[in-house]
């Protein structure tokens, strides 16, 4: 790509992009309630900016940044924009996701009862305008506008079907932790600026912070990002907010905008912020596994199929984090080979993420449609109705299981070769801690190949475990159209990572002065981060391998035997009747992990005994979150406002007696 | 690499497809004979799986083509992993294009695959023995990975060449490491390989089975297919075994003459192991399924001690 | 006081008879000596106005004087009377504390207002600075007035009593406000009394009383 | 100079005049004329302003500079909007017939006297005049509280009238300190309470003096600003009152007190070297923002809600004043016409939602968005804009507050931080329902005004993303001004 170069201007066609986006969604409030026009015209029409963004990005990953200053915002500060490998790679990742989901979206979206097409257009094309501005931004104000742009159009699209209490709930959360996280961004941003003369990134690039400063700051990034990424014990929002929004929404939520939550944590620490202490990099390491360990727990025992996929993206979260800290912990010690490969590890898997976590949430959206059901214990067999949405799936399910040779093995892989560096670290106390983390990495991996054979296992084989599902219908033209661009881009990402490395590249030399392939003794088809002797990978090959020996031994069977085959009805064990409810169902596969992680867990469980007159059985799995952190707040909140109540109580001599004393204290105050 | 090298990676391959089912046959003869029973013919394995060659394949109506594809898929994965296992020799150009953790994403990917067909059916059986397999990989796995990552600490490299390598042709050094992680690592492919304490590969019991109520439903040459790609896989974890602990009689890159003495020394390293295995296998008691995690947890455990262990006396 | 010239002196005599008259009104009970006692601290209010208007012959302060008279001596009793009247309500009332309590607390006031003036007094140019403590004491006063009534009337007598510290120090502390200002605040006074005549009668027509205790539903639910 | 005069005649004519014909059932349209006129003229000044810099008119008795200009030009453009507003809503009021024609009338002569008392406010240099304005604005909108004549309106308007006489009456005794000091250096006479006069000498002014005066000037005003613990009266009136009155109130009334109030630190703060002014507001702010946080989370009625939301708000721009300095002042005027837009549109919407439903009651009120959708975006995006979301001008002023307030006093971010998160969680659990969800409110007899809202949104909006130059370039010299 290096040779063709940046296009000229590419900063000025990025802001092009997104003002393009706005007003397409504005043209969609000229028809609201046209979906024909809204879902045949702008969807198909911002997909195709989409497109455009990710080549504009992709060439630009490796140029020298560029810079503008818009006509707008304060006074004193207008709206800087900046495009830099970091951002450039971001933009890379939105445009990339959202051109699959928009052309999902063109096919998806039906008249609903809640808000009018035209609106969720307008609200739709606003987020991605805003998930852009991001990643661009060059001051506080500026990032702080998209940032809360960002979270208001995905709220107003989370509550489309605003009709429905639980979805309301949702929202409301989802808004109120992302505006308080917001705010501890804001004040990172004051800490950052350090009585600077304004508030430009650039300034806070060449403020040297000195004493508990860059701490605070650290931590204010970790508590804002962390609140939108789903870190614990912030996390709470997510799994009641991505299930609720239509599922294009989940999707773009999961896979693009928690990752502009990482982009800031990376701007902040290590383009804003000169030092790194180590042990800013074991909090991360910490939270990061615990947060992943945490939701890929969670993930095996839901029973709803947004629900487990939005428990996933904190386990994936969770994974990404924990790989910051460890290039904190790199960093920190002035190992910069190392910090690289870690960081294109982190990077790599925030872009595998947003390809298999979209296309599933997308998958999800297919089979909600052709079912009208969210509910794993009543889906099955599918993929016998629906073989389009069916095998993409399952591209997707290989991937963010972490299996070679797909996307998500190689970022996984990464890591783990960067956790297997750590010895080389000075301090005995992290080389300790490290493989702790490194275990918690690895059970988290092999616990999501777990959830997602459940996920597709229950949704996609079997039989139908209700009647009505042998009406079910394959998703759309359009709908496939998004979801085979978002399956090739899984695989396209897991056979070549040698080039995709080379791209992100770029980027490490810009945060950390370092390249990760630099040392690397590898070729176009061989990726080996030190040396190929130390450690190497090639996915191309094994593809080849596998397919070869599959392909070879076929033809040998088939060659030396025969290839007749009979149908007959499965083996029923003796057992007459075998109706498809027999199946596992959801929780019935998520019960081994339930049971080994019982104490983890807030279960509330009701098991029928042989005197029910109607037998069910039922079990809720909460979040332990609620009752250790976040009602005891509320609690406390509620209290305080009593006791603060207890002023306002309408006599008017004791207000007079406020007044009356308040002026006395003053003016004993004042002698 | 060279032309050799390719040869030698060729000759592994074939003698690993070749001898799995044989290590299978010799097993289940020595554990016949401690049992004090009269032994089936070391040959029976291969028996086996040409009878069902021959028959007709007869598959559930409500299969889907994942069903019928699996068995190749895993029979083509348990290959990959065979062409990385250095028995004979350590010079494998396939090596490079996998390490370690690749070995350990391929048994995974196996192990997805044989779970997924189960559930297609859509039986009870099948997606029971699914949920048990997953639930044996997703502890097992993990201590795989940190057994090897042992090694891998020690020899500074993930490329199972190296590392036997390292071990093989380094001056005799005493990893006091290695022993956590030999336990942790026998622990780990009983589990792995449907072997007693965890599972009874000689036994069709619902409440027990974990492996056989996947293949259930398979018959014929899918079934055959199955049936080797377990031996297979083993014979691939015999080998990693062998060439993690007892390392010796690997030829180095290019040496043909040790290359020559490799594979008698590897047979009677085989043969010795499936005694070992035959005995555990007789002398432990299978365990409740939930007591597996126990088992496999303190595996893990183990082989976390054994990465700390290692950086603590610098392996 | 010797060195002081005699109006200052009758100044700070009226002074006195102001606080004096204050503490009579905190203590009062009935309602029709409370207006009474309004109107008197009104004259003596308009007395000592004229008298710095001799003393430091300032013109204007005489219009003041003959603006505070006809409003504080003369108006707005007659009105206060007219609403008894009207409304009948010739009640004897009780405080929200007792007399001697809210004494005491008075005294109280009075010290720390005037250690509170001392030392700006230290620094006035005028004679009569001694007064401007008395009249923050007034001011006080009339405030813990207001605060210990129970009924509209006398609570509205608390808040022109104040308005009287206020006029009190305006004029003899620092010999008058400007004209204008003057002007603007008797006007304010007056249309606020009006005012409040109308709202007694609306009051007294919703709650067919003038006790507060009507007027106390406004609160913060307690839930 | 004509302007002035203009600003100042126009709505004591309006007054008049509608005073007169009130019972003719085009009074609205005069009320509106007249707002218009007036805020035309005020256009007409702040242009002549901003062209030739301050301006002393009508020997030293006015006095027009940036800082009291944008107020003046915000009080008559609110003043105006309002008016609009109030056309159909009182409309609508008198056919619910919860008022009579001569009730109208009342509240149309006395909405103008109120316009005109602010402005006099505004516009005088003289303390003593600012403090009989301030009186007078109170005792107009005394009688507009009690419009209604209903019990609680009553008892609403009489706390009201006690507590700001009573606050009041303390600011006299501030301003009469004040003239006791200044009379010193200025010698007796008009000149001594001229702020022009007292600001050209305040290095000298006598600092004991002057500290005692503040404090009294401050419990005075800060009364009617609203401020915790002397805010008791703010939102029983708000509640009682008509909405447009609620409006103008939290809209306009409290930036001019508080405008006093800074008028007042800037004297005091340059004679008294001590810093203790700046921590009294800091203190009172931040005390008014943290409680009226908490109290927002216990309210029923929805204009009580917003009406505690205006104390959090002064709270904040009090504490920016607090602060001082170039950037927090000017925050802390960009945070005042932020508000004021936000609040009186966010009471305009609330008007309508409120007679729509027929209660106040937020409980009663659901699902307005499937009705009016446009009631309900209105609420909404008030909602949101008044709670500081991007990209709306409020958030552009809290932005840099809170940015100065982290460097400057990192002790008071904590409470900040709190405070915004709970009166976020507060009003935002609060206006959702009312917005989204099953409907039950009914159709009105007349058609709704939401221009208005609109307007100020979009004003809002405006100022978040952009602010005009010149209003950016006024603001700074005011902000250097109030140094």
């Amino acid at each position: 790509m290096s040779a063709i170069g940046p296009p000229v201007g590419a900063l000025e066609l990025v802001v092009t992009i997104v003002a393009a986006w706005v007003a397409l969604g504005a043209l969609g409030l000229v028809r609201p309630h046209s979906l024909r026009f809204v879902s045949r015209l702008i969807f198909p029409a911002g997909a195709c900016v989409a497109l455009l963004l990710t080549v504009i990005a992709f060439l630009s990953l490796d140029a020298p940044p560029q810079s503008l200053v818009m006509p707008l915002g304060l006074p004193d500060l207008p709206f800087h924009v900046r495009l830099d490998p970091l951002s450039a790679f971001f933009l890379l990742l939105i445009g990339a996701a959202s051109f699959g989901v928009s052309l999902f979206s063109a096919g998806y979206f039906r008249a609903s009862e809640g808000t009018p097409p035209g609106l969720i257009c307008f609200q739709y094309h606003v987020f991605l305008a805003a998930m852009a501005s991001v990643v661009v931004a060059d001051d506080a104000y500026a990032f702080m506008v998209a940032w809360e742009a960002m979270a208001l159009a995905s709220y107003f699209l989370v509550t489309t079907e605003h009709r429905i209490p639980e979805i309301r709930r949702a929202g409301f959360l989802y808004l109120l932790i992302a505006h308080i996280g917001a705010i501890a961004i804001l004040l990172c941003f004051g800490v950052l600026q350090a009585g600077g003369d304004d508030y430009t990134f650039d300034t806070m690039r060449n403020m040297t912070l000195i004493g508990a400063w860059p701490t605070a700051a650290y931590f204010l990034a970790l508590v804002g990002f962390g609140a939108k990424a789903g870190l614990l014990p912030l996390h709470v929002w997510l799994p009641e907010a991505h299930p609720a929004a239509p599922s294009p929404v989940s999707a773009l939520m999961s896979g693009v905008m928690l990752k502009t939550a990482i982009y800031g944590l990376l701007r902040v620490t290590f383009d804003l912020m000169h030092v790194q202490l180590w042990w800013w990099g074991v909090v991360a390491l910490a939270l990061g596994v615990v947060t992943a360990l945490f939701g890929v727990i969670y993930a095996a025992v839901q029973t709803d199929m947004k629900r487990l996929l939005a428990y996933s993206s904190v386990e994936n979260i969770g994974i990404i984090v924990a790989g910051f800290g460890l290039t904190i912990l790199f960093r920190a010690y002035g190992k910069n080979l190392l910090a690289a490969i870690t960081l294109t590890a982190v990077l790599y898997h925030a872009l595998n993420h947003a390809f298999f976590k979209t296309l599933l949430f997308l998958v999800t959206g297919s089979v909600l449609h052709a079912t009208k059901e969210r509910s794993l214990g009543k889906l099955g067999g599918l993929i016998h109705r629906m073989p389009w949405v069916a095998w993409l799936a399952l591209v997707g399910t290989l991937a963010i299981a972490g299996l070679p040779p797909l996307n998500g093995f190689v970022s996984e892989w990464l890591l783990l070769q960067a956790f297997l560096f750590t010895p080389s670290l000075p301090q005995s106390f992290v080389n300790m801690l490290v493989p702790l983390a490194a275990a918690g990495v690895v059970l988290a991996v092999a616990l999501a190949a777990y959830v997602m054979v459940k996920f597709y296992g229950v949704v996609f084989l079997g039989r139908p475990r209700e009647a009505h599902l042998a009406y079910a219908h394959d998703a759309g033209r359009f709908e496939r159209f998004g979801l085979v661009w978002l399956a090739a881009g899984c695989i396209a990402l897991g056979i070549l990572p040698v080039n995709v490395i080379q791209a992100i590249d770029p980027v490490n030399a810009m945060l950390l002065h370092s390249s990760a392939i630099s040392a690397g003794g590898g070729n176009w088809l061989l990726l080996a981060p030190i040396n190929a002797d130390r450690s190497s990978y090639s996915p191309l090959i094994v593809l080849v391998v596998i397919i070869a020996t599959v392909v070879l031994t076929m033809r040998i069977v088939h060659r030396f035997y025969h290839g007749r085959i009979r149908t007959a009805p499965p083996w029923d064990c003796g057992f007459p009747l075998q109706t498809p409810r027999m199946q596992d169902s959801a929780e019935g596969f998520g019960q081994p992990i339930r049971q080994v992680f019982e104490p983890f867990f807030r279960i509330e469980r009701h098991l029928p005994t042989s005197f029910d007159a109607a037998p069910r059985y039922f079990v809720r799995i909460g979040d332990p979150f609620w009752s250790w952190i976040f009602l005891p707040i509320a609690h406390a909140a509620e209290f305080a406002a009593r006791i603060v109540g207890l002023i306002q109580q309408g006599r008017i001599s004791v207000y007079l007696t406020y007044s009356f004393f308040t002026l006395l204290a003053l003016l004993f105050f004042v002698r | 690499m060279t032309i050799a090298s390719f040869l030698t990676q060729l000759l592994e391959l074939a003698i690993a497809v070749a001898l799995a089912p044989l290590l299978v046959g010799w097993v289940n003869m020595c554990r016949a004979w401690l049992q004090n029973k009269s032994a089936p013919s070391l040959l029976l394995p291969y028996r086996t799986i040409r009878k069902l060659f021959m028959k007709d394949a007869v598959v559930a109506q409500s299969a889907s083509p994942i069903f019928r594809t699996t068995p190749y898929i895993v029979f083509g994965a348990m290959c990959c992993a065979a062409a990385i296992v250095p028995s004979l020799a350590t010079d494998l150009p396939f090596a490079q294009a996998a390490d370690a953790i690749a070995l350990v994403g391929l048994f995974a990917l196996a192990r997805v695959f044989i779970a997924l067909a189960a559930m297609d059916i859509g039986t009870a059986f099948g997606a029971l023995g699914a949920r048990r397999e997953m639930f044996v990989g997703f502890l097992a796995e993990p201590a795989l990975l940190m057994v090897l990552f042992t090694a891998s600490l020690i020899s500074g490299s993930t490329s199972l060449p190296t590392i036997v390598d390292a071990l093989a042709h380094r001056e005799l050094a005493i990893y006091p490491s290695l022993a956590f992680a030999g336990v942790a690592f026998t622990m780990v492919s009983l589990a792995e390989n449907a072997r007693i304490p965890i599972d009874n590969p000689s036994t069709h019991l619902e409440l027990t089975m974990i492996h056989e109520a996947m293949v259930l439903e398979y018959s014929a040459r899918h079934l055959a297919l199955l049936e080797w790609a377990s031996a297979l896989k083993l014979f691939n974890y015999s080998c990693i075994g062998l060439a993690l602990f007892f390392p010796f009689g690997i030829a180095a890159a290019g040496d043909w003459l040790a290359l020559i003495g490799a594979a008698p020394a590897l047979i009677f390293k085989l043969a010795i192991g499936g005694v070992a295995l035959a005995f555990i296998e007789t002398l432990s008691a299978k365990l409740r399924i939930f007591r597996a995690p126990e088992f496999l947890g303190t595996a893990f455990l183990l082989a976390v001690l054994a990465m700390l262990v290692n950086l603590l006396l610098g392996g | 006081m010797a060195g002081v010239p005699l109006y200052a002196q009758f100044i700070n005599l009226l002074a006195a008879i102001l606080l004096l008259l204050a503490f009579a009104m905190l203590a009062q009970r009935r309602v029709l000596t409370l207006i009474d006692l309004f109107a008197a601290q009104g004259l003596a209010l308009a007395i000592s106005t004229g008298v710095v208007a001799y003393g430091t012959s300032q013109p204007h302060l005489y219009f003041s004087t003959v603006l505070t008279f006809a409003l504080k001596v003369i108006l707005l009793p007659w009105i206060l009377h007219r609403l008894i009247r009207r409304l009948d309500v010739r009640w004897e009332f009780e405080g929200l504390i007792n007399i001697p309590t809210t004494m005491l607390i008075g005294i109280v006031l009075v010290v720390f207002s005037f250690n509170l003036a001392l030392p700006i007094s230290q620094l006035a140019s005028t004679v009569t600075r001694s007064t401007l403590g008395i009249a923050m004491a007034s001011v006080m006063l009339s405030f813990l007035m207001m605060i210990t009534r129970r009924k509209a009337i006398p609570q509205v007598i608390g808040f022109l009593a104040m308005e009287n510290g206020l006029f009190f120090a305006a004029t003899s502390a620092t010999y008058g406000m400007p004209m204008v200002v003057e002007l603007g605040i008797a006007l304010d006074v007056l249309v606020g009394m009006l005012i409040l005549g109308v709202f007694f009668f609306q009051i007294r027509e919703q709650f067919d009383s003038l006790d507060l205790r009507h007027l106390e539903k406004l609160k913060e639910p307690d839930q | 100079m004509i302007e002035v005069v203009l600003i100042l005649t126009l709505p004591l004519v309006g007054a008049a005049v509608l005073a007169l014909i009130g019972e003719r059932d085009y009074a609205p349209e005069v009320n509106v004329a007249a707002s218009l006129c007036t805020f035309v003229a005020a256009a007409a000044l702040t242009a002549r302003v901003i062209s030739s810099g301050p301006m002393l008119v009508l020997d030293r008795l006015f006095f027009v500079d940036p800082f009291n200009v944008f107020l003046v030009a915000l009080t008559a453009f609110v003043g105006f909007t309002t008016s609009l507003f109030s056309r159909p809503y009182m409309r609508i009021e008198r056919a619910h017939g919860r008022l009579s024609t001569g009730r109208l009338r009342l509240y149309h002569s006395m909405y103008q006297l109120f316009n005109f008392t602010m402005l006099l406010a505004l516009l005088t240099n003289n303390m003593g005049i600012l403090w009989v304005a301030l009186e007078g604005a109170t005792l107009a909108t005394v009688l507009l509280v009690s419009l209604y004549r209903t019990p609680a309106s009553l008892e609403a308007a009489w706390k009201y009238f006690i507590l700001c006489g009573v606050g009041i009456a303390q600011a006299l005794f501030g301003t009469i300190l004040l003239y006791f000091a200044a009379e010193k250096v200025l010698g007796a006479g008009g000149g001594a309470l001229l702020w022009t006069e007292l600001n050209s000498v305040k290095g000298d002014l006598e600092p004991t003096v002057l500290s005692l005066a503040f404090v009294f000037l401050l419990v005075g005003y800060g009364t009617k600003v609203g401020l915790v613990p002397l805010h008791n009266w703010l939102p029983d009136a708000h509640a009682e009152g008509p909405t447009p009155v609620s409006a103008v109130l939290s809209g306009l009334l409290l930036n001019v007190a508080l405008y006093a109030v800074v008028r007042c630190k800037v004297l005091v703060e340059a004679s008294a070297q001590t810093s203790f002014a700046k921590e009294l507001m800091m203190g009172f702010g931040l005390l008014s923002v943290v409680v009226a946080a908490f109290l927002l989370s216990r309210q029923k009625d929805i204009k009580r809600l917003f009406a505690y939301s205006s104390i959090e708000h002064m709270g904040i721009i009090t504490f920016a004043f607090g602060m001082g300095g170039p950037v927090a002042n000017f925050a802390g005027m960009l945070h005042m016409t932020v508000h004021s837009l936000t609040k009186s549109a966010i009471f305009f919407a609330v008007g309508h939602a409120t007679q729509k439903a027929g209660t106040q009651l937020i409980d009663g009120i659901r699902g307005l968005i499937t009705l009016s959708p446009m009631i309900g975006w209105a609420l909404a995006l008030g909602a949101l804009a008044i709670l500081g979301m991007p990209p709306f001008g409020v958030f552009a002023s809290e932005f840099l507050i809170l940015t100065t307030a982290i460097r400057d006093q990192p002790w008071a971010t904590p409470f900040l931080l709190i405070a915004l998160g709970i009166a976020f969680a507060a009003v935002f659990s609060k206006v959702q329902p009312m917005v989204f969800g099953e409907t039950n409110a009914q159709r009105l007899p007349e058609r709704t005004a939401l221009i208005p809202v609109f307007v100020h949104l979009g004003l809002v909006l405006m100022l978040g993303l952009w602010i005009p130059p010149y209003l950016a370039e006024w603001y700074r010299q005011a902000a250097r001004l109030i140094g």
